[in-house]
This record gives structure tokens, C-alpha cells and sequence, in this order.
């Protein structure tokens, strides 16, 4: 946690008509580090992530990946070079196998090494991607059309397509949510242990506190666009104004938190 | 100036019969999201209907007048009956299907009822020119023009306002917003979409059927009128914004006055301008120029 | 994949199989009836005024020869003996539909010959592919020169006379009757038969009426149009006072019935080539005093001619389907003579049933007697028919309740065509040398 | 190389096109016509069958069917060009160039704009054509008879033969387009455009890239088209009717397939004859009633009924 920032954010502001969603946003996020944020709906998390990794364009302030400006960057080129994400509901593509839709994720991720030109069904590729689905424990879906998928599989999937490509910095929108008590460890113990692995910088996107406090090294807290914390789990947790804001009294399970993503490009 | 004279009442009277025909096009897209090929078939229909009956009532000594009231009764019945079979028969089990089957479907049922036509009216054509001249002509800025034509706009102007009094001012206009903006809301709020998809299928192939019925006695009525009317028909509801009555005003006039432009000027360019025009403001507002709301998802 | 392709094949196979057992050409040994295509619009707007009518008339014609009730000179039954029949093909969707269409009939019915064939376009695109196919055509109605003017054909014939000379007429019939017109433009359709309408009329009227002004735009609106608002508008404010049309079908129609309301006839004098079949469907809403031609002597223009094969023929068709004979009923009919009487000569000069090509020789050159006139295939090498052309003005009969020709002027075709192998666009820019007219 | 021989697909299409133009030698030359025509439709469908993989189904393809038809027309009028080889190519490449240029704009639209904006784009070329004498107006243009190398082929059974070449080989590139990770992004891109933005590829190049294969398919078609026939006019070869008949075709094939374009565009050609010479007056009917008939009974296409025996006798195999 000693090298230079991989992710820079500074005075980053969004606004939609009058709705501020980001004010002043400014974070450092080294490599390999697990930053935590936490807010509650509406805070602006995903509004956030959604920034870094160019699906929305801030209205003011300045992204840098390892020294590079990338703010306005397109999702397809930020994938490209290392900044890849996750999604709180699933996106996966519904109507092929498992398998498939990994070793697609595979092959744009070896789009500079191999032709996309060469077969899908690679026996190389596919042992890759085996591997892969071992490692994540869905292995036995390999032949499932992902629509038949449970919710806690559709996920690992999602997770499993973001991390293919071994991105320097990994955006986890709620990863475990929806996902069992049982498996959501599991989740993390398989994405943090190959993150911290190779080197990569995680920001996790959390309603879960437990999950927060074990994982993150870091955790920031945002409220109505601002981020009010930015210290070690322990000590925002202790925090009386992020209790009061966001992990409330009973803690309650957000699943009607939803990305307003919009279909028109 | 006298050639602008002509080109704004050509172009005003060729955009009223354009806006007939379309208003029930776009009724039918914005509440039931079916672009529908047949809607030329329901255009031929209603022309073969007025041409036949006034034609034959003439025969039989009605005075010139009465081929109002059976245009009227022409669309009405057309609408009625062939609307009616279509929806009950065939789209009533499709809305469940991708969009491209339902379009399809209606291009299928559009093949079909071309021939029916030939079957049930024969190849011969037919003239149903009394109404228009009943009228008479009237000369502007050195022009004579028939007032049928003319009076075409009066009628384009008189369905514009009643649609708009239908959906602004009405109960039926309050549900029909619902469930063009978002059919499951409708359902919610338990509306009985079916039943509105029928008044709405039904209520589109009159106004188609009203286009060709009330253009009928300007042609002669023959088979394959419908063709090029639905493409048509496309442009102006695109330019417009599909589902959007003030769009249907709006892109029947470019239409219309581009068209006229066109044939008095550069006669070659005639088609091209059409849809050119749908071209560019498809590609600078896909939604058209007047979309109406939709509800948003995801 | 294999078995579905096998299976495709053996569809093929079965329908083809089929098709020759169901087929009417079954198998004919003696040739004791000859198939017939007969191509005529069956549907779409052409079909009421050119395609049914001209069906009718030829449907008249080989019943009455096959069963030998036909007058003298043609009163022996059959086509060399052998019974025709007809297969009856609709000549609407478009060009390369009729070709592939014409391909059906020829490798897939087998026919003997193909007849009819009415807009110009489907004439030029048919034309490679019978001579590709080595088949007998008779052209019946269109009437482009490009055909036998651009191409050198051995198996096409015409036995209408192309549009040249009605155009010619047409102006002739101007200088004659409406000498001091001073400027004239027109409304065409876009494509061959329009085209060529209009550009040989204004060369003719060039030379024949040269102080009158031709139209700087000249309206060519699509085939099919059906509203021509915008284009009389466009003719009125024209200082053009005739206006020349080669509209047929049902768009003459509607032309005739939109501008009459705008009392557009009032002020125009109106020229059309071939929109007789308006006069009988508009009736009285038909404006009098409308310069109208039929293309030769066939249709209103020689419906009360005497003679024992006219009297016949407008008889026949009146009693069998209740309308008089139009233009197209002639040219079909003709068509259908012109076989009978090629067959019959070649059976005559070579005994025994005639071969394709006997029966070509035999039709090459042939001049004949038709119902109210006489054709030469003087043309294209003898394979181009030639034959005089009249107008006449409109007028409607309150007496009969009939509308009627009145001031019927026809023009010998020596006047009209150029020279054989003289292409006639250019003949009419060197000022028609040779025409005594 | 390996993959492309073990590939099932890749081998029945290149054991039926080989049966298939061999069989021609023995067919009557009506059913020869016919199938060519339907193998010229099914060329264009092939192009229809990869955009529909992407989720999009343009209403304009007869853009370019009509493109390609009257590229090899045009070639002949301008330079008397009669040769196969560039006949063809003229045909792809002005497809194709028309395509990547109008794909800039197309890219970004979906699902009924898509559809409506290439009925845009082809109706105005329709407009043109109708209109411009020097293009032949409503007429169009004859094409006479194809030369191979410099050697014109007596029957049309050989030029069969040459089409069934054309045909396989673009039902060659075609699968093997999909079975690669670059014809698979189109299926993934119709299921979730954002996961492949976000994986790292943009979703409008691969969008764009189909686009340009589908109209050079479908210009390749309209080329073989007026081959075969020997004549191109705006309403068979340009108006919104012919697009209409290839989506037709492409839901009575069904989208399993790239041989199933093929097998649709030859039924559709004999239903069509056969419609026409039992019915001339309602053939339209005819060819109507078997579309609804597609629809209702048999939403995924002739394709089905063939897939479902063969799947299971795979089955019985293993």
C-alpha cells in the first residue's frame, strides 16, 4: 500500500437537473488494495462506478488510471485497459451456456494476443475457462444456459466475466447481494484472494457490513453524493454520523436498490 | 407567386389525405406497439367500399349528396368489420410474439386481403366521382382546384381536433394514456387492456378506411392502390414520432409540402425527398420529431 | 445436412414428376393441340381497361378458330389443324417476375408460343430471353421502337405498330385540325413507353407544327400513380394550351376524372394517344372535345366499320361479355390471327405440321387482313408490324347514351414509319425524309 | 483448417451444394430456374440471418439486393463487363462499401428504428432509380447471359453450378464467422450490449462489422439475381415488397442454420410458382395464408422441422 495510486480521482461532480449525485469526490486507491463503500440507496455508489468506468460522464473533475487521464472514457476501452466491473443485477448473456459466455469474456480479454477471427470453442480456451468455473464453484452450470441460472450463480458468473481479464482495478457493485449466506463468503474469499494475487486494486460497492469489515482495507462512506468518511473499517463503522446514515439501527437488506441504467445509448 | 399558391394548396391538400390515412396508423402504434402492414389493405378497402356503394346507389337514383354519408358508411363498416376479424382472429393471439412476427403477420394479412379484393370487386375499376363533382370548383390565385380536395382539409382538420378532444378531454383518452405509456401499469390498474387494443385496432382501420374511402372519388378505385400508400404512410408516421397524433400532422405536412415542392420544381426528385427526409430525421431524432412519453426500463 | 439436402431433391423431383403429370402437355404425339401462352394483366390497375379486355379478345378469337367459326378468310378450324390452348399468365409484378415467369412457361409448360405482353417495359426485358430460349413471341401491345430498333431478333415478332407512328399521327393530327396551337406539354409515365411517347411527339411536332413552343417541364409522374393533383396543377399554370398524354390504364382515368373537376378540359386542349378504354368506363364524365387515338384500326375508332370479320368480332364480344371490344381486345385478337395465319401458310408450303422455324419463316414479312384493317410486318426485318394510325375527337351522345368519335382522320403508314433499318428517333431529327404526308 | 473440415455443418453444406449442382445436370431446366433464384434469395436471407443473430431485422435489405442486381447491370451499360468474377465482385464490393458507410449510422439504432431507417435508406434509393431515365427508370435494365474466363456455358445447368459454388462458399464464411469469438459477439451483443461494452469490446463495431457482411451477402445476391435472371427492375429487385419477402423467408427458414436460407429461399420459390400457376388472380393470397401458417405453427422456420430428427438420431448415435 506503499505504491503510487493505480486510481486517482479528483473533485469528481455529477449532476442530473437538479439532482446532485456526486459533489467533490475525491479518492486515491493504491494497487492491490480493497476499498469499501458504503451509503445508503441514493448515496451515489453506483452513480461512482459507474463514472470510473465511463458509462457516465462527469460533469466535472478528473479520473487517472496509472498516471493516464481516463475520464470520459468509453466501458469498452476502460475494460481494454484494465478497469473492469461487476454488476449489482446480474448482466450475463442470457441465452447462452455458462461456458460460453466465459470464454467470450476470454476471448475479448486475449483480443490483443489471438484473432477473434479464430473458433470460439477453443480446446485451450476452454480448458482456461474450466479452470475458471472450478475456482469459482460453478463448475457443474458449465452446460446451463445462464437464464436457468439461480440468482447466487448468475452472480459468480458476472463476477467470474469482470475478473477474466486480471484488471488492475476491479469495480464490485454489490457482489454478494442476492447471494446466500452460505455461498457469500465463499464469493469473497475467491475474488479477494485472487485480486490481492495479482496485484489488483478492488473497490466494493456493500450493503453487507460484515462482509465490509473483513474484506475491506479501506472503507468510504457517501451520503448524498459526498463522501462524509474515508478511514479503516473499524473506525467508519464506529463513526456516529455513518451509523446514523447507513448502517442504521436494523440494518435493513436493500434489494430494490437499482442502477438507473437506461436502455437508449 | 402564383406557383407558390400552388405549391402550398397542393401540398396541404395531398398532407390532409396523407394525415387520414397515417392518424390511424399511428393510433394503432402507440397504444398496441404494431406497425401494421395491413393498414394499406384497410385504405383499399374502404376505397373499394365507398367506390362500390356510391357507384351503385347512384344507379339507383340517390341524389349526388348521399355519397357523403356512404363514404362515412363505408369507413365505419370497413373499419368495423375487417378491423374487428383481424384483431380477433390473428393479432389477439400474437401479442405475446416478437414484434417482427406480429409485422410480419400484418404483412401476411395484408397479401391476403389484396387478393380477397380482386375476388370479392373483380379487376375492373371503379368511379365514384359524384361527390367530387357534386362540388364543383372554385379558382385561387389563377387556379382551379377542386373544393373536394379542399374539403379534404377540412376533414383532415376535423379528426385531428377529435382525436385530440378523444384524448385530452375524455375518460377514454385518460386509460388510453396509461396504457400507451406503460401497459403493465395499465393492467395494474385494471384496466381491461384487451378490450381497449380492440376499440383502438378497430377505431386505426376506420381512419384507414376513412382515407380511402374520402379519397375514392378523386381515383379510380383499381387493384394494388394500397401498395405504395403504406410506405408512405411509414414516412410520415416515423418523421412525425410513431404513436404521436401531433407527429402525424407535422410529418404529413413535410410530406406533403416536400412532395408538391418537388413535382412543381425538380419533378425526379419527387419519391427521393420522402424519404430522404424520413432518413434525416431518423438519424437526427430516431424517436421523431414529436415521440410521444414512454415509461422507462431497467 | 445430407439427408436434408437429398430431401429438397427429392421435393424437386416429386413436384417436377408432378408437374409433367398434371401438366397439359402430358404427352402429345400427333400434334393435335398446340399450348399457347397468352400473357395479359389479370390484376393491379391495368388489368380492368388493357389485360382482361385483351385476354377476351384473344380467348374470342382461338375459340372461334379452333372451332372454324371464324369468317372468311379465316373460317378453316385450328392452327395448322391443331386445337390452341391457352394458358393464361398475369403479366403484373414487375419486369424480372415476367421473366421468370416467361421462363415457366417455356421450360416448365412447354409451350408452343407465347403471345401478349402490354407495358413496353415488359416487352424489352422478355425479349432477350425468348430469343435465349428460342421461342415463338408475339408481341400484341406495347409499343416501344426500341425493341426491334436496338436488337436484331429472330423468334420475336409484333403485330402492333410502335409508338412512333402514333405519335406522328398524333401531330399530324395536330397541324390538320389545331394548327395555330401555340405551345404544348405533356404528362407521361416514367418509363420506356412514356418516355419515348413524349420525345418522338415533340420531334413530330417540331417538324410539323414548328411555331409551337414545347413546355419546359413536362410532367413524368411513376406508372400507377393514381393522384395527379400536384401535376395538374402543374400543367395548369403551364401556358402550354394542349397537352399530350400516352396514359393508359387505369391512370388515364384518374387523371381525367381529377382534372375534369378542376375544369382543367375547359382551358387545355387534350391529346391522348391511348386512352380510349377511359371513354366507355367514364362515359359521360369523359370531356368532349378530347383528341383521342387507339394506336391503328382497332377499338372506338372503327367500332362501326362495316365488313363481315369487324361485324363479327365486336358481335361476338359484345354478346359473349356484355362490353364492347376495346383497343387491347384488337390487339390481342390480331396476335392471334397472325399465328393461325403463319401456321396454316407453313403447313401449306412445307405439308404436314409445321416446325417452329417453318412457322417463323412463314410469319416473317406476312401481311395480313385484320378485322377493320391490314397489317404488315414491314419492320424490324419483317418482324415489325406497320399499319396505319387515326385520331378523332371525343364527343358524348345524348341521343344513344354512347359516347362517339366524330372527325376520324387515319394516316397511311407510309407517312408514319420510317424506312425499314432507319431508326426512327433519328428519322425524325433529319425532318422524316421519304414521308409523303 | 482442422476445425473447418470437423465442422458437421461446413461438411453438409459442401456435400448438399455439391449434390446439388450435380443434380442440376439432370434436372428439367424449369426446376434449375427456380432453384436458382431460391439460392439467389437465400444468399440475401444468409445476410438477414446473421443481422437477426444480433437482434436486429432491417425492413431495406432489397437496399442492397437491388445494389448488387444493379451493379452488374450497370456494369455491363458502362463498360460492357460480362465476366462472372467481377460481375460478382462489383456486386459485394458496392454493397458492401454502401453498407460500411451507412453503417456509421445504423450502429446506433435497434430493434423498430433500425427497421425503419433501412426502409428509409431503401426507399430512397427506390426514389432514384423509379425516377432517373439514364438509371432505366421503372423499366431497369436487361442483363444478358455470364461469362466464366472467357468461355460462355451453353445451358444454365453450369451456371447453377457456378451459383451453388457461390453459395457454399458464403455458407462457409458465414459459419465459420459464427462459430468464431467474433460471429459469437453478435449473439452476445442481442443478449446484453452492456456486459460487451464492458467486457472491453465495443458493441457498435461488432454491430457494424455484421452489418457489413449481411449487405455484402445480400449484394452478392442481388448479383447472382440478375445473373440468373437476366433482368433488374426497381419493383422486383428495390421496393419495400422484396424486403418484406426476405424476412419472410428468414422466420420460414428460421435462424438455425446457415443452410436453412437456402432451403427457405427454394420453397419460397416454389411456393410461389405453384401459387401462380394454380391461382393467377390470388397467388398473393396463397403466399399470404403460408406466411401465417409460418408464423402460428411453425415459429422457428422449416429449419426446426429438420433439426428435431436430426437431434435426436445424434443422440441415438452417442
Amino acid at each position: 500500500m506503499t505504491d503510487a495510486p493505480i486510481l486517482c480521482v479528483t473533485g469528481l461532480c455529477k449532476s442530473f437537473g437538479a439532482v446532485v449525485a456526486a459533489r467533490d469526490i475525491s479518492v486515491d486507491v493504491a494497487a492491490g488494495e480493497v476499498v469499501g463503500i458504503i451509503g445508503a440507496n441514493g448515496a451515489g455508489k453506483t452513480v461512482f462506478v459507474n463514472m470510473i468506468t465511463g458509462y457516465l460522464k462527469p460533469s466535472r473533475g478528473t479520473i487517472t488510471f496509472a498516471g493516464t487521464d481516463i475520464t470520459g472514457i468509453r466501458p469498452c476501452d476502460a475494460a481494454h485497459i484494465g478497469v473492469c466491473r461487476s454488476f449489482q443485477t446480474s448482466q450475463v448473456f442470457m441465452t447462452m451456456s455458462v461456458l460460453d459466455n466465459l470464454l467470450i469474456a476470454t476471448a475479448i480479454a486475449s483480443k490483443g494476443r489471438t484473432s477473434l477471427l479464430r473458433p470460439l470453442r477453443d480446446d485451450a480456451r476452454i480448458t482456461q475457462c474450466e479452470a475458471i468455473l472450478n475456482r469459482y464453484g460453478i463448475r457443474e452450470y458449465r452446460d446451463r444456459v445462464a437464464s436457468t441460472l439461480s440468482q447466487g450463480a448468475s452472480k459468480l458468473l458476472d463476477i467470474a466475466m469482470a475478473g477474466v481479464s486480471e484488471p488492475r482495478v476491479l469495480l464490485l457493485d454489490e457482489p454478494t447481494s442476492g447471494v446466500s449466506v452460505e455461498e457469500k463468503y465463499d464469493i469473497m474469499d475467491v475474488v479477494i484472494s485472487a485480486s490481492r494475487r495479482q496485484g489488483t486494486a478492488v473497490l466494493l460497492i456493500e450493503h453487507d457490513m460484515e462482509i465490509v469489515e473483513r474484506y475491506a482495507d479501506r472503507v468510504l462512506a457517501f451520503d448524498q453524493g459526498e463522501k462524509i468518511c474515508d478511514a479503516p473499517p473499524r473506525q467508519v463503522l464506529a463513526d456516529p454520523r455513518v451509523r446514523a446514515l447507513i448502517v442504521g439501527p436494523d440494518d435493513a437488506d436493500d434489494s430494490t436498490a437499482r442502477p438507473r441504467e437506461t436502455t437508449d445509448a | 407567386m402564383q406557383t407558390i399558391v400552388a405549391v402550398l394548396i397542393d401540398g396541404l391538400s395531398y398532407s390532409s389525405y396523407l394525415f387520414i390515412v397515417s392518424v390511424g396508423l399511428t393510433i394503432i402504434f402507440g397504444v398496441m406497439k404494431i406497425l401494421n402492414v395491413a393498414h394499406g389493405s384497410f385504405y383499399a378497402w374502404g376505397a373499394y367500399a365507398a367506390a362500390y356503394f356510391i357507384g351503385l346507389f347512384h344507379g339507383m337514383g340517390f341524389p349526388h349528396w348521399f355519397g357523403f354519408v356512404l363514404i362515412a358508411v363505408s369507413a365505419v363498416a370497413v373499419g368495423a368489420i375487417i378491423g374487428l376479424a383481424i384483431e380477433r382472429i390473428i393479432l389477439r393471439k400474437m401479442y405475446e410474439h416478437e414484434e417482427v412476427h406480429i409485422l410480419l403477420a400484418t404483412f401476411g394479412v395484408f397479401l391476403i386481403l389484396e387478393d380477397v379484393i380482386l375476388l370479392v370487386f373483380g379487376v375492373n375499376p371503379y368511379f365514384a366521382y359524384q361527390p367530387m363533382a357534386l362540388l364543383g370548383s372554385v379558382k385561387i390565385a389563377g387556379v382551379t382546384r377542386d373544393v373536394y380536395s379542399l374539403t379534404l382539409i377540412g376533414l383532415a382538420i376535423v379528426i385531428a381536433l377529435a382525436c385530440w378532444l378523444c384524448l385530452a378531454r375524455s375518460k377514454w383518452g385518460k386509460i388510453l394514456k396509461v396504457v400507451i405509456f406503460d401497459r403493465e401499469i395499465g393492467l395494474a390498474m385494471g384496466i381491461n387492456v384487451n378490450a381497449v387494443y380492440v376499440y383502438t385496432f378497430v377505431a386505426g382501420a376506420m381512419l384507414g378506411a376513412l382515407g380511402g374511402a374520402a379519397i375514392a372519388p378523386t381515383l379510380s378505385v383499381s387493384p394494388g392502390i394500397g401498395i405504395d400508400v403504406i410506405v408512405l404512410s411509414f414516412a410520415v408516421v416515423v418523421i412525425g414520432g410513431m404513436g404521436s397524433i401531433a407527429g402525424a400532422i407535422i410529418g404529413a405536412l413535410m410530406v406533403g409540402l416536400l412532395r408538391a415542392t418537388a413535382v412543381h420544381f425538380v419533378p425526379e426528385l419527387e419519391l427521393f425527398v420522402i424519404f430522404a427526409v424520413m432518413a434525416a430525421v431518423l438519424m437526427v431524432r430516431p424517436e421523431g420529431l414529436f415521440a410521444p412519453a414512454r415509461a422507462r426500463r431497467i | 445436412m445430407h439427408s436434408m439436402f437429398n430431401r429438397v431433391h427429392r421435393l424437386a423431383l416429386g413436384l417436377g414428376v408432378l408437374a409433367t403429370a398434371l401438366g397439359p402437355y402430358g404427352a402429345v404425339t400427333a400434334k393435335d393441340s398446340i399450348d399457347v401462352g397468352v400473357v395479359a394483366f389479370l390484376s393491379g390497375p391495368a388489368a380492368g381497361p388493357f389485360g382482361v379486355p385483351g385476354k377476351n379478345g384473344a380467348e374470342l378469337v382461338i375459340d372461334a378458330i379452333n372451332a372454324g367459326t371464324l369468317p372468311a378468310p379465316y373460317d378453316t378450324a385450328g392452327f395448322a389443324g391443331a386445337t390452341l390452348n391457352p394458358i393464361h399468365i398475369d403479366e403484373s409484378g414487375g419486369n424480372a417476375k415476367q421473366v421468370a415467369e416467361y421462363r415457366n412457361l417455356v421450360e416448365k409448360q412447354g409451350v408452343d408460343a407465347v403471345i401478349g405482353y402490354i407495358s413496353s417495359g415488359t416487352c424489352l426485358a422478355v425479349t432477350p430471353v425468348a430469343e435465349e430460349l428460342k421461342k415463338l413471341t408475339i408481341l400484341s401491345v406495347c409499343g416501344t421502337p426500341r425493341i426491334f430498333e436496338d436488337g436484331d431478333w429472330t423468334h420475336i415478332f409484333r403485330t402492333q405498330a410502335h409508338a412512333v407512328g402514333d405519335s406522328i399521327a398524333a401531330a399530324l393530327y395536330v397541324r390538320d385540325n389545331f394548327g395555330d396551337v401555340a405551345g404544348y406539354t405533356g404528362i407521361n409515365q416514367n418509363y420506356a413507353w412514356g418516355q419515348d411517347s413524349w420525345k418522338s411527339f415533340s420531334l413530330a411536332m417540331g417538324h410539323f407544327v414548328p411555331k409551337a413552343e414545347v413546355s419546359s417541364t413536362p410532367q413524368f409522374p411513376k406508372i400507377f400513380a393514381g393522384q395527379y393533383g400536384t401535376e395538374i396543377s402543374t400543367l395548369a399554370l403551364d401556358d402550354a394550351e394542349l397537352v399530350h398524354s400516352s396514359f393508359w390504364d387505369g391512370d388515364i382515368e384518374a387523371f381525367v376524372v381529377q382534372a375534369k373537376v378542376r375544369g382543367f378540359f375547359d382551358n387545355k386542349q387534350f391529346l391522348s394517344t391511348v386512352g380510349a378504354s377511359a371513354i366507355d368506363s367514364l362515359g359521360s364524365e369523359f370531356p368532349d372535345g378530347t383528341i383521342i387515338g387507339t394506336r391503328g384500326e382497332i377499338g372506338i375508332l372503327v367500332r362501326e366499320k362495316s365488313g363481315p370479320l369487324n361485324t363479327w368480332f365486336v358481335n361476338a364480344y359484345r354478346e359473349r361479355y356484355g362490353a364492347w371490344p376495346l383497343g387491347p381486345s384488337y390487339q390481342y385478337a390480331q396476335a392471334v390471327l397472325a399465328l393461325k395465319i403463319a401456321m396454316d401458310k407453313a403447313a401449306r408450303d412445307h405439308g404436314g405440321f409445321p416446325t417452329q422455324d417453318q412457322v417463323i419463316a412463314a410469319m416473317k414479312g406476312l401481311s395480313f387482313e385484320t378485322f377493320a384493317g391490314r397489317i404488315e410486318l414491314a419492320l424490324g426485318n419483317g418482324h415489325q408490324a406497320v399499319h396505319p394510325v387515326g385520331y378523332g375527337i371525343t364527343r358524348w351522345n345524348d341521343e344513344t347514351g354512347e359516347p362517339e368519335v366524330t372527325n376520324i382522320t387515319f394516316y397511311p403508314s407510309k407517312c408514319i414509319y420510317p424506312p425499314a433499318g432507319k431508326p426512327s428517333l433519328d428519322w425524325l431529327a433529319e425532318g422524316m425524309p421519304g414521308s409523303d404526308c | 483448417m482442422r476445425s473447418l473440415t470437423g465442422d458437421r455443418t461446413v461438411r453438409g453444406v459442401l456435400i448438399g451444394f455439391t449434390l446439388l449442382a450435380i443434380a442440376g445436370f439432370f434436372l428439367p431446366a424449369w426446376i434449375v430456374n427456380n432453384v436458382m433464384f431460391g439460392l439467389a434469395r437465400g444468399l440475401a436471407v444468409l445476410g438477414l440471418l446473421v443481422l437477426l443473430r444480433t437482434g436486429l431485422v432491417s425492413f431495406g435489405h432489397a437496399l442492397y439486393f437491388g445494389l448488387g442486381a444493379y451493379s452488374v447491370a450497370l456494369l455491363e451499360q458502362l463498360a460492357g463487363v460480362t465476366e462472372l468474377v467481377p460481375r460478382l465482385a462489383g456486386a459485394v464490393v458496392v454493397a458492401g462499401g454502401l453498407g460500411w458507410i451507412l453503417g456509421f449510422v445504423l450502429r446506433r439504432y435497434r430493434g423498430i428504428f433500425f427497421a425503419m431507417l433501412s426502409l428509409a435508406f431503401s426507399m430512397a434509393l427506390y426514389g432514384i432509380l423509379v425516377k432517373t431515365e439514364s438509371l432505366g427508370s421503372t423499366d431497369g435494365f436487361s442483363v444478358s447471359p455470364t461469362v466464366l474466363f472467357g468461355w460462355s456455358p451453353e445451358t444454365r445447368h453450369v451456371f447453377l453450378a457456378m451459383v451453388a459454388a457461390v453459395c457454399a462458399f458464403a455458407a462457409i464464411v458465414v459459419q465459420v464467422y459464427l462459430a468464431s469469438a467474433l460471429g459469437h459477439l453478435t449473439t452476445a451483443v442481442r443478449d446484453n450490449e452492456i456486459r460487451v461494452e464492458y467486457l472491453g469490446y465495443p458493441v457498435a463495431r461488432s454491430i457494424h462489422t455484421t452489418y457489413v457482411l449481411s449487405a455484402m451477402l445480400a449484394g452478392a445476391a442481388g448479383g447472382i439475381m440478375a445473373m440468373a435472371l437476366g433482368q433488374v427492375d426497381p419493383d422486383s429487385m428495390v421496393n419495400w415488397t422484396v424486403s418484406g419477402e426476405l424476412v419472410f423467408i428468414t422466420i420460414m427458414a428460421g435462424a438455425g442454420n446457415v443452410a436453412a436460407p437456402f432451403i427457405g429461399g427454394v420453397v419460397f420459390e416454389f411456393i410461389r410458382t405453384y401459387a401462380f400457376e394454380l391461382a393467377p388472380h390470388a397467388w398473393q393470397l396463397i403466399v399470404g395464408a403460408t406466411l401465417l401458417a409460418i408464423i402460428f405453427f411453425l415459429p422457428n422456420g422449416l429449419w426446426s422441422l429438420i433439426e428435431k430428427p436430426w437431434k435426436k438420431l445424434e443422440k441415438r448415435r452417442d
